[in-house]
């Protein structure tokens, strides 16, 4: 690392990780150690929203007057760094990334002053209601509907992929309000305070490595007051672009993230045998592998610190977006690949059990292999969230060939 | 190639297809799985009755008098229909060793009744330290007066849950060569830790303190040739359950492709995806045909340690190749543990992992060379 | 090798190495040593091939009754392993392979008279005119046109990637006779006996590695007998699509070809020094590269192996010809690939004048550099040429995803 | 981080594009590389006229007083435009050495002479068992009463046709460490054999025999420490040179995508190679990124050896990922000697090889971490 430009920047940076090294409780540790999805436990993140929110620092990237710390760009960069490398889990991005800064930006008085404070102190957390079942990569084809009925709408319709639905109070929500024009014109986008409404129901999906994450949400006749549409009716669609666009802005952490999978992908390699007497750690093609990692990584950072250094307005903002989307995914891939191949057939075992938080069963020995087979197989899911591998590449070709 | 005639071997086929369209639901196998014991022991009444368990057995010994070649065509059925039972355990790997064990009472009687599908037998051949070396072995014998005292650790015996019996390989003390010993379950200082893996099969960890065991239950002295030659036999049984699976799992994939629509059309229009879909085909057949190769020769003579090392690499590889695209075209519903999809992968996942994985027999080759 | 089935083969197979062990010429020899692309130097191919005509061993794929030996599928096995391992030219297959099974399917009495007996001695050696500039992977789009003048064409256009045409004495040629009906319907195949009529230009097409191997033929009202027509006037794309399938069908020998390709690798890493006091050849990575080549040609291998046993009529023989096409040319490049990664800055010397046959100008020591960068440059055609890698891919999908 | 002035930055930055736009056609330059000397004495005049020969040389020595990262965007001209001259040999790589050698008359003299243009010096350092390990040298420097007598070979010397003189690496026999020599080209025992590079830029293999130079030629004693840097400045140079290579040939093959139709359409429209073009783009901003970062870092401290080794191996990965792909997308056109892009691909590939390819660098890497 650099040093810092300036004494206050070292005194922030020593600030940050006295709190962090202090004064997170043991079971968000457990929870780090644990991690074997983009998505951490949802009890750590909230532990850690709520322990975040009581030093103003849960939701840094916000401006001042919505409860931001006012940091500079510097600071929010040596925070991320020494939070992101220590594993701990991210606020929750539905909430601090997605709604808030939509409701910033579209909200009325009485919405903002609704919604933002009990985010930023981790009372009111939310999910996302965008993908349906036929409608995943490609969202102006959306189908549930919100028919008018007086000063209501009735939704009726099935959200999927609806992460932490089940955990969450509240949920965002893109709507059919019109069938008329373009099929994106007559999208509404509606902010829902419960996930237990009449008529709501929320149903778990099981992944691959047996945890359910994500969840299916069925709207049988659910009825939502008018007042709860954020920006105008049938205008869905410009909210939902200029959050996908801040989405993308507010990124820049993965390098962090990733530096610390490649530390433990060495650690895990000291510990696991070769079967001819050596740690697979002094094998010279791991290492070599270890080596294209490493190269992978250094360009991910770079290509980062380039997206944060331009902004979000800046004419290549969007090439970066889905450049990092596509290399951070593919490192994250990769580096669980590998780890996988270096294990030994102990990483087959289902510990399902032993990874529960505060779980009494002890996961079996070395430890390192706990988190190998669940970690990848839920990173099978990183090419395909958020816009999958190939409508990262259709975007770029566009941008890139019609230039 | 095949020893059995043809006739047999189409029957063979013939039961086995029925046996998976009749008789294996995906949700019955999911049932099966989360059982407490992990299969059925219907199934497995019926695989003895079709003489799926005498194949490749001796004819004087009750079996059919076949070989590893000829179970090829039912294991590659097993993996099209993710047969949870476990065949490879007891049949291919303990099976291969008492057909070559020194032809004792007891490795008769076993042999009898694995066939009448009366007993479960695991080969406990791994150790902690040992990866897929099979002569990476600490757990020792020790000659006594009454017997052997065998003391060590086993992992990741298969099917170790529903095992009678144990084969162990041990260092024997005095010709400081691998031996192997049968030992039963139930055996005074034998512990045993039962694990579920990914993809629902079974497994277990063995701890062996001071087991004393009768002398004739040495099953084989100077182990090193027949353990290696297990492995062979071994690895190539879950090449071709792999096949059965890759098979499927592209066949799902392509369904699904054809069906799914995107941006108004089915995804199956996609360039992209079609040249996914062609990749995974090339990989599917030259896999395929190299297995096909390796099989045609085994009459004249058994696999080199390459030729199965580059067979289990190529499998290995087209496992994951295929796993990943057919989750990627199918998308967040190949991600689900309620399809099929994600259950085939997990197979084939472990299927890699058994034995020695791609990156293990790789290395292998690699210093052969 | 399994050993033979039975003596004879033995026996044969003992004649054939006595023959190409001892009775090449050292020009053929050097030819081998001096090959950096699919086509070898068009002299030795011809000193080959009149070589093997006087063993009756030139045109083994054809039938006996046009000068072929008669040959089981066995012997041919075992004479193109013997041929292809020791990296000796294959026999020019526009005419051995292409033209000649054209004209057995479809030619009058006249033309097979005519025709066969010269190709089969060596005397007659013909090129492909097909590829047009704007007519690549796509014929059916092609447009040197064939105007009918009483009992003549008049020729206007221009043909490329013309292999060898300004080595050879013939031309086969897709042309269009009509402009009605779908596109494939007004195509006509000529045979044209000269290269140079009057209006006929050759001009040689220079590779990336300086060499000249494709050519540009121009026609400029181009005088040509109509009964130079092979099968009937408008029907050329039937003898097309059947020289195509017999084209694939005649495959299978690339495994040998590549084999030899794979020792010279490691003969090249026997001489190449890491920069540390050993040779390449050591290097685990190394070993661990050559050891996944090793494993795509076992596949390659045995792939070739069923396509063989299988035959052209089998309904997977399509599907096999563009499997064998890709995982061939991949291999190929693979293996060019590793060998310039391992080589030296000795292997960026542009060393055309020790290539050509027969050269005074000695190559630079170590000798096995030689070839290294010719040969990767020219691969770079093998994903090009023939079809594709998308194309081949267009095609499998085609075949398999509606099957 | 630069040293000089934004304001002459920007100068020199335009006057490069100017100076490709009007005088560098692509027949001009292959003219050139085909021509005896390789490249135009004309144009080198115009470099020292332009100031391009005096950037990173100290201002007290005639230069500009700039760094490595001062010409960075110039190498990256010269790479957009394909530019033959040998700016690298003379001034990049033996600059660096002379303006750290020990300040003696001599190298003062020679900077001046390479500043004003009339001179090309080359480094030789690299020797046949050397591969890029610049500690690697079997050239001895045995001390005598008259001077210093070299013997040895060097190979790959860049430029060597045009220069007017040497600095050679040798150990030397009483320090045995490296050291540095400026030997002029007709010294007695010196003999040349001069190759060209299928990039068209030409390299020499030196022997010396016996080559005897007077003690002021030692330039630098104990040059391990300046021969690292000095590759480590060459690599960045040639990194730098590549990013405008690439972007060209991902420009012209955007451009011929769109203007080549196949089956009736713009081969752009087809949707491979629209995902090969986006990852050829992903690769080059990746690159640019990681270049970037590492020339920003520069004012602060030299980048580790893990930082330009791992510069290196990103590089030469996206050159040929980068050219492989342009020739694929290009077809046939793109293999002939007779389109830019071959020769774009040449050069790149080049690029990868000099002062060690990515595979080089990598293994340097995987041992470092």
């Amino acid at each position: 690392m650099a040093p810092e430009k300036n004494m206050d920047l070292g005194k922030f940076r020593n600030e940050i990780c006295d709190f962090l090294n202090n004064h997170i409780p043991d079971d968000v540790w457990e929870a780090v150690a644990k991690t074997t999805s983009y998505f951490p436990a949802f009890s750590a993140v909230m532990t850690m929203h709520k322990l975040l929110a009581t030093k103003g620092w849960s939701v840094v990237n916000w401006p001042e007057e919505y409860g931001g710390p006012g940091w500079s760009d510097e600071q929010r960069r040596i925070f991320f760094e020494e939070y992101c490398s220590r594993g701990l889990p991210m606020m929750a991005p539905q909430s601090v990334g997605m709604v808030a800064p939509a409701i910033m930006k579209f909200g009325t008085a009485e919405q903002k002053a609704k919604y933002l404070p009990p985010i930023a102190s981790g009372a009111d957390t939310w999910c996302q209601g965008y993908s349906e079942p036929n409608a995943g990569s490609d969202l102006v084809s959306l189908q549930c509907r919100a028919d008018s009925d007086g000063d209501h709408y009735i939704i009726n319709g099935q959200k999927t992929w609806t992460t932490w639905a089940f955990e969450v109070d509240h949920i965002f929500l893109l709507v059919r309000t019109s069938s008329e024009g373009r099929p994106q014109a007559g999208i509404t986008f509606l902010l829902i305070d419960s996930m237990s409404l009449p008529g709501m129901e929320v149903r778990p999906i099981i992944g691959l490595d047996g945890m359910p994450e994500q969840a299916e949400v069925f709207f049988d006749n659910v009825r939502v007051p008018k007042t709860q549409v954020l920006g105008t009716e049938n205008q869905g669609w410009t909210v939902a672009k200029y959050l996908l666009e801040h989405e993308r802005a507010a990124g820049g952490s993965f390098q962090f993230v990733l530096r610390r999978e490649l530390d433990k992908l060495r650690t895990l390699a000291n510990v696991t045998d070769d079967g001819h007497g050596s740690k697979i750690s002094s094998d010279p093609v791991f290492k070599q592998k270890c080596a294209e990692l490493e190269v992978d990584w250094r360009c991910l950072a770079a290509s980062e610190n380039y997206a944060r250094r331009i902004g979000s307005n800046h004419p290549e903002a969007a090439h970066m977006a889905s450049l990092i989307k596509l290399e951070s995914m593919n490192l994250t891939q990769h580096i669980s690949e590998l780890a996988l191949d270096i294990s030994g057939t102990l990483a087959l075992v289902d510990q399902q059990l032993a990874l529960h938080i505060g779980s009494e069963t002890p996961p079996i020995d070395p430890i390192e292999v706990l988190t190998v087979m669940p970690t990848y197989l839920n990173q099978r899911a990183s090419s395909i969230f958020g816009g999958s591998h190939q409508i990262q590449r259709d975007i770029l070709a566009k941008l890139v060939i019609s230039k | 190639m095949s020893k059995l005639p043809p006739d047999i071997l189409a029957q063979l086929a013939e039961s086995a297809q029925k046996f998976i369209s009749n008789e294996y639901s995906f949700t019955h196998r999911q049932a099966l799985a989360s059982s407490t014991i992990g299969y059925s022991e219907k199934h497995w009444q019926m695989f003895a009755d079709l003489a799926w368990l005498a194949i490749p057995f001796n004819e004087e010994h009750g079996g059919l008098g076949g070989n590893i070649a000829d179970i090829s065509g039912l294991l590659e059925q097993f993996g099209y229909g993710l047969i949870i039972e476990p065949y490879i355990s007891t049949v291919v790997l303990a099976g291969h060793v008492l057909s070559n064990a020194n032809d004792s009472p007891l490795s008769q009687e076993l042999t009898a009744q694995i066939i009448s599908g009366n007993v479960h037998i695991s080969l406990a051949w791994q150790e902690r330290q040992s990866s897929a070396n099979v002569m990476n072995i600490k757990t020792t014998a020790t000659e006594t007066e009454d017997g052997y005292l065998i003391n060590g650790e086993k992992i990741s015996v298969l099917n170790g849950l529903n095992a009678d019996s144990y084969i162990i390989s041990a260092q024997s003390q005095n010709t400081k060569t691998p031996s192997l010993f049968f030992v039963a379950a139930d055996t005074k200082g034998l512990s045993a830790q039962h694990h579920q893996l990914y993809d629902g099969h079974r497994a277990t960890t063995l701890q062996l303190q001071n087991v004393l065991i009768p002398k004739q239950n040495q099953l084989v002295v100077n182990a090193e040739e027949l353990l290696k030659e297990t492995m062979t036999v071994g690895m190539y049984a879950l090449c071709c359950e792999a096949l059965g699976s890759m098979e499927k799992l592209l066949e799902m994939t392509i369904e699904y492709a054809k069906i799914r629509k995107q941006f108004g059309v089915p995804i199956a229009s996609f360039q992209a995806l079609r040249h996914m879909i062609s990749d995974m085909y090339v990989t599917l057949k030259k896999t395929r045909c190299l297995n096909e190769q390796i099989a045609s020769q085994w009459v004249h003579h058994s696999p080199s340690p390459q030729d199965i090392a580059a067979l289990k690499v190529q499998t290995g590889k087209a496992a994951h190749f295929i796993s990943r695209n057919a989750i990627q075209i199918h998308g967040g519903i190949g991600m689900t543990n309620e399809l099929e999809v994600g259950h085939y992968v997990k197979r084939l996942t472990t299927i890699d992992g058994l034995l020695g994985n791609s990156q293990y027999h790789l290395a292998s080759l690699a210093n052969s060379l």
